[in-house]
């Protein structure tokens, strides 16, 4: 009998009590970080070493398509992904084709270390481009001809930049950093297909599974998958930062749900049986 | 007139624009690629006016609800109103990459929605205790690949067992792959065939 | 001042969690508000580099899509609503028939090519059968039974390992975008008491 | 003329367009493939004779969008689903409450329950109040129809649509309300929560079935055959293929890389 009262009490549990408890396992490990080890993944390591081996003054495009809601998966990975790319000699293309983008784009930028380098020289925030499918068509068609101004307002024949960003064809290495599993597709379609640009999908981590069988298929070149992606590159790169410290919360968080999981099962199953002896 | 006002040149237009990107994409034929290229142009300005469309009705539906006062709406309707405004004159002012502007983003829009959305992870949790079961096979079986790939995730798996990290990695590289595929083969298909239906002026639900 | 606003607009969003109230309401249209005045500038500006810039160049033809998309404000009136039809026909004509040519070149031809040119070994020769069998699943036009009910089962079986997949990174996601959150506030925290 | 390494593309988009406008002609003529069994639509019927033996309403909503995005085909589906809904409520005298997510929608979907009643015979059991706007805020209007499914203890919960963020939220107070729930929706980054709470659920392109299957509506029906032919092509192809290649004559690859 004593037992039976338990399952039912284990099944009525007031979700606030479970939000409490995800609180207290997310502060502990920001106060007093863990420092669980994070493993490399090839598909990192594939990217970094891609980014390694361009040669000086290949344009990389980042093309911030995320949204404020999704900043704190795609955040990490573009800032990760630029501070590495601000080390090397190459020229950077900062534009966004979701109505978010250019803002955050123009935050990323602000917040890593630029070194020697110059805007408009070196790299450059091109804004946002509407007609999601059609805009990102339109840009690896022809750049200049579909965009006449940066996103501060400078005219594009005053960023000598630009004169060795022409069309998909320029383009070494293009990330999209992006929470839309369509996002990634819109470039399969209109980079990788007509092009063979190589893309690398920053995508937040839910959108990972679908986006799989692209980068099997090698239409995309690699995957940065969600925050977890981001603390790896931040590790290959010798930058921790937000990708690392987010690492051992997710950890524990992640955890946290599978015990719950388990946990709820036994209890509706306990409560099945339960049901089960009852009727006999 | 009367003929302009007709659905079917509408139609007609979407025929025409379908048909000529479609060909410019498996022909070479340099008048028609050049044409294409600024007709893509010319889409994406069309584009911004429909965002440009879609921010005013939204306006307006804030508008109505200040007018009409609609009870426990039209205070924070008068507030939505009020902040966009600020925000246009601040862009205006300083520029939309200017620092007030970038302010007001940052810290209200980013600072929100991003939390808005975060809300979501304290009703996983109250959802994967209180309502996620292994009722059938298949569930039970989503669910125990579910757990392996949050622990593969958890950099703790593989410490709980060595095998996890290897384990997860397969399952996402080859049985998420082959499903994941066929998915996309059939959405692809559907997607192909709704195009067509769009294109020969079957599907007019765009055209209200 | 601007990470207290972020702090307190974050704490009243919370706030929800305990029961829905007006604070929250608040922050939820602020964020509504700033974004729509965000978007609406964004659209402007965007108009400003691909239509007004190309037009001071000297390219007039863009004079016409400027002018077709002025036609979707005819929604406005009721004698003229049929003008903004046109706009939509053409965004609708060349974005539906972009994603048509792409849909049949890179995810129907793109992916059974790379099904067959991989190299014919264990895994990849399962990944084959998962994809033909989850096709068998989407079939509408005949009945699951005999072989086909087999295949259209094993199929459903397959897609149990996608989605156990989505599960467990939606999970992360999750979990991710709300310790970002918390690290912002922690953050906040520190630099108010002079520890960072 | 032909740009190289897409030609194997337009050949099966012209093969695409051919059979499905055989299809369209065949269909004009009456004759239509025939549709499998498809059990999460069976189930909305036991769900409706359920709500009427407990006295209870049937919950329905068509998700969180409208008309104007990429998504509004899913809504659509869930539109096509509250008619058949609607229709066996009115028949089986089971209180209905349909909430929707946007304005847009609002008009169409009492129009839709409206139309459902009228050809089961009931017109007089129609009331707008069954059809419910909330609000257009996506959490919004999740919130009230968890305060519905909470207050009103509703036997049957039935989603189909585009669902997002709130997909297990609705899915859970489904289950806490003790309701029995089919759930579908073509979002493929929340199908997996559906699947692991609700009774009966349609996965992804099968509640674009909903029209053929539960209204015999012939266009939508010779869409489904055409698929299906283009689903047998991309089979053979693989399984040809692959047989070929192993048998050292990769013919079919050859011809898919033209």
């Amino acid at each position: 009998m004593a037992k039976e009262d338990m399952w039912g009490k284990l099944g009525r549990i007031d979700p606030r009590i479970l939000y409490v408890l995800l609180v207290i396992i997310l502060i502990i490990p920001l106060i007093a970080p863990i420092g669980l080890p994070i493993p490399i993944t090839s598909e990192t390591r594939k990217i970094y070493d891609a980014v390694e081996k361009l040669p000086p003054g290949s344009v990389v495009v980042c093309a911030m398509d995320t949204s404020g809601a999704a900043w704190g998966e795609n955040g990490p990975q573009a800032k990760a992904i630029l501070r590495h790319l601000f080390q090397k000699p190459l020229k950077i293309v900062v534009v966004s084709f979701e109505a978010d983008g250019p803002m955050l784009g123009q935050r990323a930028l602000l917040e890593v270390p630029k070194g020697e380098k110059k805007y408009g020289v070196d790299y450059v925030n091109l804004g946002f481009v509407a007609g999601g499918e059609t805009g990102r068509a339109a840009f690896g068609r022809d750049v200049q001809k579909l965009i006449s101004k940066d996103f501060l307002g400078n005219p594009l024949e005053k960023l000598p930049i630009m004169e060795k960003v022409r069309n998909a064809e320029d383009f070494a290495l293009f990330f999209t950093f992006t929470s839309l599993i369509s996002a990634v597709e819109m470039y399969v379609r209109q980079l990788y297909a007509p092009y063979k640009t190589k893309v690398v999908a920053g995508i937040i981590g839910l959108g990972v599974p679908a986006v799989v069988p692209y980068y099997n298929a090698g239409q995309l070149f690699s995957i940065l998958s969600g925050s977890l992606g981001a603390g790896e590159y931040e590790l290959l790169s010798k930058m921790p930062g937000e990708g690392v410290r987010l690492s051992d919360a997710l950890s524990l968080s992640t955890l946290l749900v599978v015990v719950l999981i388990v946990v709820g099962n036994a209890a509706f199953f306990g409560d099945k049986l339960r049901g089960k002896e009852e009727k006999r | 007139m009367s003929v302009l006002t007709r659905r079917e040149i509408a139609v007609f237009m979407t025929a025409f624009a379908g048909i000529a990107v479609i060909a410019d994409y498996f022909l070479k034929v340099p008048v028609l690629n050049t044409a294409v290229a600024d007709l893509l142009r010319w889409g994406v300005i069309l584009a911004s006016f429909l965002l440009l469309w879609g921010t005013i009705s939204m306006l307006r539906v804030h508008v109505e609800v200040v007018r009409k006062k609609t009870p426990n709406q039209w205070h924070y309707s008068t507030w939505l109103i009020f902040l966009m405004a600020v925000f246009v004159a601040v862009s205006l002012v300083g520029g939309l990459a200017g620092s007030q502007s970038r302010w007001m983003y940052d810290n209200i829009y980013v600072a929100c929605s991003s939390t808005y959305y975060s809300v979501l992870g304290f009703y996983m949790i109250s959802a994967s205790y209180r309502a996620i079961r292994a009722r059938t096979k298949e569930a039970t079986l989503l669910l125990v690949v579910a757990v392996i790939i949050m622990l593969m995730n958890a950099p703790i798996g593989g410490a709980i067992w060595q095998g996890i990290p290897a384990l997860g990695k397969w399952i996402v590289d080859v049985p998420n792959t082959g499903a994941s595929r066929g998915y996309i083969i059939g959405l692809a298909i559907g997607a192909v065939i709704l195009g067509i239906r769009t294109l020969i002026g079957r599907e007019r639900g765009y055209l209200s | 001042m601007g990470p207290l606003v972020a702090v307190v607009l974050t704490l009243l969003i919370y706030s929800f969690l305990y029961k829905e109230n007006k604070l929250y309401r608040f922050a939820e249209y602020s964020f509504v508000g700033v974004s729509a005045g965000y978007w609406l500038m964004v659209a402007i500006d965007n108009l400003r580099s691909v239509a007004l810039g190309p037009i001071l160049r000297g390219n007039y033809s863009y004079v016409i899509p400027l002018v077709l998309g002025v036609a979707v404000f005819a929604r406005l009136s009721k004698g003229y609503s049929w003008l903004a039809r046109w706009p939509v026909a053409i965004v609708v004509g060349t974005g539906t028939a972009l994603a048509l040519r792409g849909f049949v070149d890179a995810m129907f031809i793109g992916q059974i090519r790379a099904t067959i040119a991989a190299p014919m070994d264990y895994n990849n020769i399962l990944i084959a059968v998962m994809t033909v069998c989850t096709l068998f699943f989407f079939m509408f036009t005949i009945e699951h039974k005999g072989p086909v009910g087999i295949l259209a089962k094993a199929g459903r079986y397959s897609l149990m390992f996608y989605f156990g997949v989505l599960f467990g990174n939606h999970i992360m996601t999750r979990m991710a975008l709300l310790t970002s959150r918390f690290i912002e506030i922690q953050n906040f925290i520190l630099k108010a008491l002079g520890l960072s | 003329m032909l740009t190289a390494g897409r030609v194997a593309s337009l050949g099966a988009l012209v093969i695409m367009i051919i059979v499905y406008a055989w299809l369209l002609t065949r269909a004009r003529k009456g004759k239509v493939p025939r549709i499998r069994k498809m059990a999460g639509f069976d189930a909305i019927e036991e769900a409706v004779g359920r709500a009427t033996e407990m006295g209870k309403p049937v919950f329905f909503t068509p998700g969180v969008s409208g008309f104007d995005h990429a998504d509004s085909p899913q809504t659509i589906a869930g539109l096509t689903v509250l008619r058949h809904l609607s229709k066996l409520t009115a028949k089986y005298k089971a209180p209905l409450i349909a909430a929707v997510s946007k304005a847009t929608v609002l008009p169409v979907a009492e129009e839709t329950v409206r139309q459902g009643y009228l050809e089961a015979g009931a017109p007089e059991a129609f009331k707008p109040s069954m059809i419910r706007y909330l609000s257009d805020e996506q959490f919004a209007w999740a919130g009230g129809c968890i305060g519905i499914m909470h207050r009103e203890g509703v036997a049957a919960n039935i989603m189909i649509g585009n669902f997002m963020g709130e997909s297990l939220l609705l899915a859970e107070a489904g289950y806490q309300a003790g309701a029995i729930q089919v759930a579908g929706t073509a979002n493929r980054s929340q199908i997996q929560f559906f699947v692991t709470v609700a009774d009966y659920c349609l996965i992804g392109e099968e509640i674009f079935a909903a029209g053929a299957y539960l209204f015999q509506d012939p266009v939508q029906l010779a869409g489904l055959g055409a698929q299906d032919v283009a689903k047998w092509v991309a089979i053979g192809a693989i399984v040809g293929g692959i047989i070929l290649k192993v048998l050292g004559m990769p013919v079919i690859l050859d011809l898919l890389k033209m």
